[in-house]
């Protein structure tokens, strides 16, 4: 089975834009990178109809072996089964549909081929992320990932800003990663493998047994271990505590944005956690610190989402908010509800992203949604897709996606075995608060007249994935219908073979048409109330804006954790580094020198030249000679 | 015979460089060339004559001074097979990166330079005390002139401060030799200054001990350890690109090597004892070295403290007393001196295009010169402990191996990748990235900095996605040291 | 015996503390000279007529008469008095006091400690001894003395010789 | 005949060797330093006939011929150098030939 082609082939579409990129032309550049991620796509699509013809055996492959170190060889292995096959589908197909789209938005940008060699190599190391068997192979992509969306912020260099977000990206996920390289000791030091079949076998057996206290290193260990998974998933991911991160990284192209920060890269943490289910069900703990970080993130980013005026940081913030449902949905155990989130999102987030760049490259790069508007009538095309998009983002109930997605998360932090009600009214302030800046957004931007002109149409290559990425955005939900609308289970029994299904404690059909009922009535009064503040009468907004202006601010900074970091972390290592530049212990051995050098021009005053003080000396000296030889 | 061969060559290479000088510049260049490249290819046919070496691999014991019972006495196994191999592998690139630069009385300089290689040849080949430390004064001396004469600015207070730091910490060494040779000799009457009857004499602890310090305090100081470290930024900082390349990529090596071969093995429980101490010693050595790499604005100096940083790992790994650790150090040893070798190297090649070495003076380099500008990605991104690069492998195993023995300690190892991550990307941030404060020449990489860099590349690319070749190579050395005391897996 | 010898000892004393506090120099040379002759009779109490003679004629005689010359010819005489009143202060004469003090503390102290020293008689050691001793087995030290004389004097008109004074402008000022 | 016990005789020396040294240290005139150690050597002279005469020994005399051979090439020399002071520097001040110094 030449499972390995499927990363290959991006890797070697990097690898030859690298080498012999200045020389190729940029529609030669253009044809390798599209057409790299392309095949890939197919081949994916291929694998996979041979994986699920074929009785979905998950399929192993050993390419070489890493290294042999006292007994521990990992291998550079491939493991193709159900989850990484909805993962691996989802980065190449929306990978493919991005790389045409950004043949028409980079078209014009001297580092075209350079931006292909970094979109390859990226998606080379997101699909190695998702198809490794091991660990430490899975840390390579996670690493690979992190490098590759430090390039493509920083992919415009000139501007120092575009700089300091590439380098805030990567160390606040290096931060993560750090956690998660020592779970991984820890776990290498109670199992002496990282091998991810070895460990589950092990967790399965432990859970089977007498729950955490048959694994060797004790519940503790466990919780440990699962807590430090989470720290990784939490940087790579962008929730609370390193969540800082991604709002600055919209400085990078849009369709980087698109494919790194909304569709693969973010849901990276996703996917460890759903991957590594067996040691957090070994400790409960460890799930409800993930339930916990994903409903505080929702809350958070979708206030801050609120009063951003950035058209891309609003679908940045919101990007946070929804991985955090999914981490809520991973918390309470339901995986494949939180994978099926992931599923949709990643289309109709992608749809954003790209509907933004277009706008955004339309309107000269003016990126202030509020002097934008009346776009409807400019750009039809974009216009419909963002409404699609932004719909199914918000959940418009039966029709999006997106409701589905979220109606089951919603039903199982209601219904499910870990859920409570707390979690349940959280969620749904949460998506009431989506629905709220989704289409504030979109009525700001392409209702009102028209505040900036439109200069430049957006290509072909750019709509067409438009237009696809609305399909998707509209039929994906429908693979996985709740019992009390059709009851079509496609998508979770396809995961049930990987991911454990969750135990619900009240299944009652009535309780579950009151959850969707209350979903469906909030998602509409929040787009009902976007519509009036900001299309019927915006003067109540402006009165309302005076008098919450403090809050306004914060929401606007993030909660302010970029400034509690700043004076936490940033000014104190700053001003040790600019402080300390000479290295205090160097002057431990100036000062040593120093020393000796005063020593000797001490010791020189005694040579006066004076006769008499040398007789005096010696005189001196032959009593002391004398007395010490006659009494000791 | 042909360990012998191999010091020779390069000494005759030296001086016949030094006098081909006198008629013709280039000659000298090229018979230097030649000479570390005839060792390079000895080395790789002995490498690829045995890829899996087990125990030693070529052996040569002549008298040398029998009254006093020193042999002329050299050996090679795994571990040193590596070191040369990688001791020529940079010689070459040494003489090749001065072939432009060095233009003041360039034969003198290849003498200097082929000696510090055949004294570091020499190091890692000796299995007699007495030519241990006659090598390791042999080595000292050249440098001390390739920084003295060829260096920037104030190369006189850096050479002098190079010389005394070594010189006085070689001296605790050949006293404890010394000393160990009268012990032995009390307790078998043999008069032997013999690598491997040193491994049989048991010693009391305490006589163990003060002896291990004494070897101690030679490594680390050549290691540098946190707190005899300060030689090494003046040192990098003042020599000339060769001078430096040759010191990070070697000469700290040779301390580590030190500590592979002389410490733990001839003294396992005093070592044991210590361990804590050499752990915190290299932890603080990985942050401290990262906190300084941090604030330099002078690349050669941030390039040192990295190397400061990274030797952290080595203390770190050395004192783990775990197999995996020491196949970290080893690998560590190999990755450091390819990854701050290139790093040296390009410094060099921006300091031929920018004429000055603050960072903060460049910028937007990316424009006018591209291809320097990946490679320096590439070396700065295996600084920071990449995955797919050689750093990595050799961290995560040391750090890994080194768990088990003090968590807390490699938890806070583990957060200098974090720090290490800050000061690498500010290095590509100051000079290739942002605006760009004047206009340089476009100077791209010239096909014989191409010649240099591509190996290089593929060497670290090459460690870390097939590192199982040289793990093996090393594999049965390492096993020998970790198993000598009992160390766990 | 004891007589002249205590007589002879006092004497010494006194002129030796004249030598040391005189402030005229030919004052305090007379005095030594009485001193040496006084130290000439004690070795003749102590049965050593030959040294007590050769004491007269080397040290009294000749040494004392080289420092009258070297005196006269400098003219130090009395105009150099007044100046060694002025450096002799009571400041200076205090620590070497004390030190003297000290040290003479000490010489007593193990002279009178030692007991063996038993009180026999002394005996008289005759020149003729002294002669046999001198070229028997101090055969060799003769010539160094021999030797030692000899490079006195070559030193002495070495040094003593007038050579022209270089006056250099800047580099040496002779200071008045 | 009974001659004067050695303790007095080495008492005497003693006092007369306190004395030289008291005077060496003392004096700025270089030629009252050279009469202090003539005075200190003839001690030292008289202490050996004290010792000689008590044991008997012809030694103590030869000594004393040595001491005086010896003070009397110093004081040769010594008087050369004053001359040559008194010629260079024009006093005998022993301060005076202070560049030898710090």
């Amino acid at each position: 089975m030449t499972l390995w082609l499927i990363p290959a082939l991006p890797y070697l579409g990097a690898l030859i834009l690298i080498l012999a990129g200045s020389k190729l032309s940029k529609q030669m550049a253009g044809i390798i990178g599209c057409g790299s991620m392309g095949l890939s796509a197919l081949w994916t699509g291929v694998t996979g109809i041979a994986f699920l013809s074929g009785g979905r055996e998950p399929v192993r492959l050993q390419l070489w072996e890493w290294f042999d170190v006292a007994g521990w060889n990992p291998g550079v292995t491939l493991y193709f089964d159900s989850l990484s096959l909805v993962f691996t589908f989802v980065i190449t197909f929306v990978g493919f549909l991005i790389h045409v789209y950004s043949t028409g938005y980079m078209a014009r940008d001297e580092g075209f081929n350079r931006f292909f060699a970094y979109l390859n190599l990226f998606v080379g190391s997101m699909l190695m992320l998702v198809l490794a068997d091991n660990l430490l192979l899975l840390y390579l992509g996670w690493e690979g990932v992190g490098l590759c969306s430090y390039l493509l912020i920083g992919f415009w260099y000139q501007d120092p800003a575009n700089g300091a977000a590439a380098r805030k990206a990567f160390i606040v996920t290096r931060i993560g990663d750090t956690a998660f390289a020592i779970g991984l000791f820890m776990l290498f030091q109670t199992l002496g493998t990282l091998n991810i079949g070895a460990i589950l076998a092990e967790a399965g057996s432990a859970l089977s047994g007498d729950g955490a206290a048959s694994w060797p290193g004790g519940p503790a260990g466990a919780t440990a271990i699962a807590l430090l998974l989470v720290g990784g998933a939490v940087g790579k991911s962008a929730q609370i505590p390193l969540q800082t991160w991604l709002p600055d990284a919209m400085a990078g192209p849009t369709p980087v944005s698109a494919l790194i920060h909304a569709a693969t890269m973010v849901t990276a943490g996703v996917y460890l956690i759903a991957r590594m289910h067996g040691i957090f069900e070994l400790s409960p703990v460890s799930m409800q610190v993930v339930s916990l970080i994903g409903t505080i993130t929702l809350l958070v980013a979708g206030c801050s989402a609120l009063c951003q005026s950035d058209l891309k940081r609003v679908l940045a913030y919101s990007t946070i908010s929804q991985i955090g449902y999914m981490f809520l949905a991973l918390g309470l155990g339901a995986w494949s509800a939180a994978i099926f989130h992931f599923f949709t999102h990643a289309f109709f987030k992608a749809l954003l992203f790209l509907g933004a760049g277009a706008i955004i490259e339309s309107l000269h790069h003016e990126q202030n949604i509020f002097r934008m508007g009346g776009l409807r009538k400019e750009l039809p095309v974009v216009f419909i897709t963002f409404l699609i998009g932004s719909a199914s983002l918000a959940a418009l109930p039966l029709v999006t996606a997106g409701f589905f997605s979220k109606d089951q998360i919603l039903w199982m932090a209601f219904a499910g075995e870990h859920g409570s009600l707390g979690l349940w009214i959280a969620a749904s302030v949460g998506a009431f608060l989506t629905a709220l800046y989704t289409f504030r957004m979109v009525f700001v931007t392409f209702w009102g007249e028209t505040k900036t002109p439109v200069t430049h149409r957006p290509g072909k290559a750019m709509t067409i994935p438009l237009i696809i990425l609305a399909l998707f955005s509209l039929l994906a939900g429908f693979i996985e219908v709740p019992h009390n609308l059709g009851h079509i289970t496609l998508f979770s029994s396809f995961l049930a073979s990987v991911l454990p299904s969750p135990e619900l404690i009240t299944d009652s059909l009535l309780m579950e048409w009151m959850s969707q009922a209350a979903a469906a009535l909030l998602t509409l009064g929040g787009i009902g109330l976007a519509y009036e503040y900001y299309v019927r009468n915006p003067q109540s907004l402006a009165g309302m804006k005076r008098n919450t202006g403090a809050l306004q601010r914060f929401f606007h900074s993030g909660f302010g954790f970029d400034r509690l970091y700043d004076s936490l972390l940033i000014q104190p290592y700053t001003w040790l580094a600019r402080v300390n530049r000479r290295d205090i212990t160097d002057s431990l051995y100036t000062g040593l020198a120093r020393f000796s050098i005063w020593l000797h021009r001490q010791s020189a005053q005694t040579q006066t030249g004076i006769l008499r003080h040398y007789l005096l000396g010696a005189a001196i000296g032959a009593l002391i000679i004398l007395t010490i030889s006659i009494f000791i | 015979m042909i360990l012998v061969w191999l010091i020779l060559i390069l000494l005759l290479g030296g001086l016949l460089s030094w006098l081909a000088s006198r008629w013709n510049v280039l000659l000298a260049r090229w018979i230097a060339l030649g000479a570390v490249a005839v060792n390079f290819v000895l080395t790789a046919g002995i490498w690829f004559g045995n890829p899996v070496p087990v125990g030693w691999v070529a052996e040569l014991d002549l008298e040398w001074i029998p009254r006093f019972g020193i042999h002329f006495h050299l050996a090679l196994d795994g571990l040193s097979l590596l070191m040369l191999l990688l001791t020529f592998f940079l010689g070459m690139l040494g003489v090749l990166c001065s072939w432009k630069e060095i233009s003041y009385r360039p034969g003198f300089f290849h003498f200097n330079l082929l000696w510090v290689l055949a004294g570091i040849t020499g190091v890692f080949l000796t299995m007699d005390l007495f030519l241990f430390y006659f090598f390791w004064e042999v080595m000292l001396i050249p440098m001390y002139f390739l920084i003295g004469i060829w260096g920037h600015a104030n190369r006189i207070y850096a050479a002098f401060k190079f010389f005394i730091f070594t010189q006085a910490s070689g001296l605790f060494m050949l006293l404890a030799i010394l000393s160990l040779y009268y012990v032995q000799a009390q307790q078998t009457g043999v008069y032997s200054f013999d690598y491997f009857d040193f491994l049989e004499t048991p010693l009391p602890f305490k006589t163990a001990q003060w002896l291990m310090f004494g070897f101690l305090i030679a490594f680390i100081v050549k290691l540098p350890a946190f707190p005899f470290h300060n030689w090494l930024p003046d040192a990098h900082g003042e020599a000339p690109t060769a001078g430096s390349l040759v010191l990070a990529g070697l000469l700290l090596k040779t301390g580590a090597y030190g500590l592979l071969r002389f410490v733990v093995p001839l003294f396992p429980e005093p070592a044991m004892a210590f361990a804590p101490w050499g752990m915190l010693m290299g932890v603080i050595g990985i942050l401290y070295g990262g906190k300084l790499a941090f604030a330099q604005n002078d690349l050669k100096r941030l390039i040192a403290y990295t190397s400061v940083s990274h030797m952290g790992f080595v203390m770190l790994g050395v004192f783990a007393f775990t197999e995996l650790a020491y196949q970290g150090v080893v690998m560590q040893m190999i990755t450091h001196g390819i990854s701050t070798g290139a790093l040296f190297l390009l410094a060099g090649m921006l300091y031929e295009r920018t004429h000055t070495r603050d960072i903060t003076r460049m910028g937007g380099l990316w424009k006018s010169s591209p291809a320097l500008g990946a490679a320096m990605m590439v070396f700065v991104m295996a600084s920071l402990g990449l995955p797919g690069l050689g750093n990595f492998i050799a961290e995560f195993l040391t750090l890994n191996g080194s768990w088990p023995a003090n968590r807390l300690l490699t938890a806070l190892a583990a957060v200098g990748l974090v720090i290490a991550t800050v000061y690498s990307l500010r290095i590509m941030q100051k000079v290739f990235f942002g605006p760009m404060p004047q206009t340089w020449p476009a100077a791209d990489l010239k096909p014989r900095e191409y010649l240099i860099m591509i190996p290089l590349i593929a060497a670290i690319i090459w460690l870390g996605l097939f590192p199982q070749k040289t793990i093996e190579t090393s594999g049965h050395a390492v096993t020998e040291i970790s198993l000598k005391k009992g160390g766990s897996r | 015996m004891n007589l002249a010898f205590n007589i002879a000892a006092v004497i010494a004393i006194v002129c030796t503390v004249m030598v040391v506090t005189r402030y005229n120099i030919m004052h305090a040379l007379l005095y030594l000279v009485t001193s040496f002759m006084a130290v000439a009779v004690i070795f003749f109490t102590y049965g050593a007529p030959f040294i007590a003679a050769l004491e007269l004629i080397v040290y009294a005689g000749a040494i004392m008469v080289l420092m009258v010359f070297v005196i006269m010819m400098l003219n130090l005489g009395g105009g150099s008095a007044a100046q060694e009143k002025q450096w002799l202060s009571l400041r200076v004469w205090v620590f070497p006091a004390i030190l003297s003090l000290i040290l003479l503390g000490e010489l007593i102290w193990l002279i009178y400690s030692e007991q063996y020293i038993g009180s026999e008689q002394i005996k008289v050691v005759d020149t003729k001894e002294v002669a046999v001793a001198l070229y028997g087995p101090y055969v060799v030290a003769v010539e160094l003395s021999a030797m030692l004389l000899m490079a006195g004097i070559v030193g002495a008109y070495h040094l003593g010789r007038q050579r022209k004074k270089i006056v250099h402008r800047f580099l040496e000022r002779s200071n008045p | 005949m009974n001659l004067p016990a050695m303790e007095t005789g080495l008492l005497l020396a003693g006092i007369l060797f306190i004395l030289g040294l008291l005077s060496v240290l003392i004096r700025r005139n270089t030629l009252f330093m050279l009469m202090s150690v003539e005075i200190m050597l003839n001690a030292a002279g008289l202490a050996f006939i004290v010792a000689g005469a008590r044991w008997g020994q012809p030694d103590g005399q030869v000594m004393f011929l040595f001491i005086l051979a010896m003070a009397a090439a110093e004081v040769s020399v010594g008087l050369a150098l004053i001359l040559q002071i008194h010629h260079q520097l024009n006093t005998i001040d022993s301060d005076a030939a202070n560049r030898m110094k710090g």
